[in-house]
């Protein structure tokens, strides 16, 4: 029934070493939804190359960074709590 | 929105006014319930502790996080949990834990109340998910 | 006495850039003469076109347009933090001058301080 | 230890039981005493404003900051003040802030004072240095 | 129900180390497995002769040391951290499992947290 | 008077982004002082090339790493406070 492997929950901006740390351990399956200052990774990084990207739209609109380019899907808080849902696991980084 | 109603335990660990994962759980916990789905319980913890503060007062302008939480909590009957570990090294006290320790005033917001980790321990088991919310940076 | 109030924070994740913010906003007030510089991922704090309507915050944009008001003399951004987060300007709100962020500069300095 | 006698402004942004900074900045205004200097003031800014809680309660075992510190403000007469801005918003406040903002009760430790930034400008004007602690990470 | 407490952070200079060890502690007092993992900065925990008598703090070398009593089932550390840390067989205490901190890890465990 | 242009003072690990930039902005007359997790720099990473380098005792002996190697002074609080009036300038990363 899961979509995912494990939700990584992402909220620290790209030269926070726990962000490099959570792209690391990205896995195919996996799912990536970028929160708070981890939205900044559209802007300042490359995305992973493995898994499914998600921002949060709220974060991504107040950094000013609507219309995202790449493979991102920007998502509201009720897609958050079904994707939360879809994994199989969650980890909030 | 969703066919079948699970249940979360939310876990925060960054401050208001220093975080913004008070607001982001809060967000989540909005959009949880409006899926139809239930929060079993907010559990805060380390500096967490601090958005059941009844003494937090932001310039006018600014939201008062705290308030906005009790007010959710009251209102959909979820209890809210300040790990007594973390809120003792902190200062987040209630009338109990005053007495017991003689100190000189209580700053627990209603309905906030002060517990162990068990609380944390038995949300993990009985809930669907548990989510935390830790300071960003 | 000329003080560089330096942001390495983005906005809205943290209060830190806020608070330093007051403290440029307070020097000023006190005619002592403040500059800010951006660097790190606190260049975002500059980006054009902050909408913070759904994350209940107010937007640091205009918290800096008043800097030039308030005293502020200037606000720096390192450039190389700039081109990471992919601004140029185009995409910086207006009165930002780009700067290497080396010794050199903060030699220029009596005083450099972090809010937090 | 040294010849001449000068005098400190120390600014503390991370709080205690979350950073070491309260602990770094005491250990070094000792010394400064030690060595014959003095310190002007202690402003606590951002986070650092949970320090002068008087309601810090941790285990028995482990160093109470705040008592630690208020200690020492006292037997030196230093001055210890905590940004008003940063107090508010953390839930920090004084018998003055508890009547203007009715809320249900005061918290600060003595001898620590809330006041404005103009404390920390007027301290980086009048001492020969002034040192920041932040919190590590 | 499986779970792996994550420690990124190096001990003394913030409390998340710390309690994140409670976390760990609670769950084995509930009869719930738990085990430790040491990424980053968070290796340095490991490290034996830890002399804390100068910065007034307990030594988290005697709270480690209490985690296979307390029922921790195990205490793992990344491999290439402990390397980027000087950490080897000879400098790290007793009790400690060297392993890679990749995805192929976390799938073994239903639940990874984080303290902060 | 001066024995250093600017003292810089770090207290972070050596994966934060702040101490990186740190020692990014290191110039030839300046001195270092390695604080709280700063003095994890001892075991994880080159000491600069530019500046002399100090380190905190208490913070050294806790984390383990008494008799550090490399060109590194161990010093004392008081030393710290001397420190902080022989530089022109200080700046607490």
């Amino acid at each position: 029934m899961s979509s995912f492997d494990t939700l990584h929950i992402l909220n620290k901006s790209p030269e926070h070493p726990r962000a490099a740390q959570c792209l690391a351990l990205l896995s195919k399956g996996d799912a990536l939804l970028l929160t708070e200052n981890g939205v900044l990774l559209l802007s300042a990084g490359r995305l992973p190359a493995v898994g499914k990207v998600f921002a949060l739209s709220p974060d991504v609109s107040a950094r000013g960074l609507g219309n995202p380019v790449g493979d991102v899907t920007v998502v509201e808080f009720g897609d958050m709590v079904s994707l939360s849902l879809q994994a199989q696991r969650v980890i909030s980084w | 929105m969703s066919d079948t109603s699970e249940t979360f335990t939310l876990v925060i660990t960054g401050a208001p006014y220093s975080s913004q994962a008070p607001q982001t759980a809060l967000g989540f916990a909005k959009a949880a319930i409006d899926a139809g789905h239930s929060i079993d319980r907010i559990f805060l913890y380390g500096d967490g502790v601090h958005l059941a503060s009844a003494l937090c007062t932001p310039p006018s302008d600014e939201t008062r996080w705290p308030q906005e939480w009790a007010d959710f909590l009251e209102q959909h009957s979820i209890p809210g949990i300040a790990c007594i570990a973390s809120a003792l090294r902190r200062g987040l006290v209630n009338d109990t834990e005053q007495k017991r320790y003689q100190l000189p005033a209580a700053n627990l917001l209603h309905p906030f109340e002060i517990a162990g980790l068990g609380e944390w321990v038995e949300g993990r088991m009985t809930s669907t998910r548990t989510l935390y919310f830790h300071a960003g940076g | 006495m000329s003080t560089l109030i330096m942001i390495d924070q983005p906005p809205y994740g943290s209060w830190s850039g806020r608070e330093a913010l007051d403290m440029a906003f307070s020097l000023a007030a006190f005619d002592q003469p403040a500059s800010l510089l951006f660097t790190g991922a606190g260049v975002t704090w500059l980006k054009r076109a902050q909408d913070t309507a759904g994350i209940a915050q107010k937007s640091v944009e205009r918290n800096l347009s008043a800097a030039p008001i308030f005293g502020i003399e200037a606000i720096l951004a390192d450039r190389s933090a700039c081109q990471k987060y992919g601004l140029d300007e185009s995409s910086l709100i207006t009165g930002v001058t780009l700067v290497d962020a080396n010794g050199a500069l903060l030699e220029q300095y009596d005083h450099t301080a972090f809010a937090g």
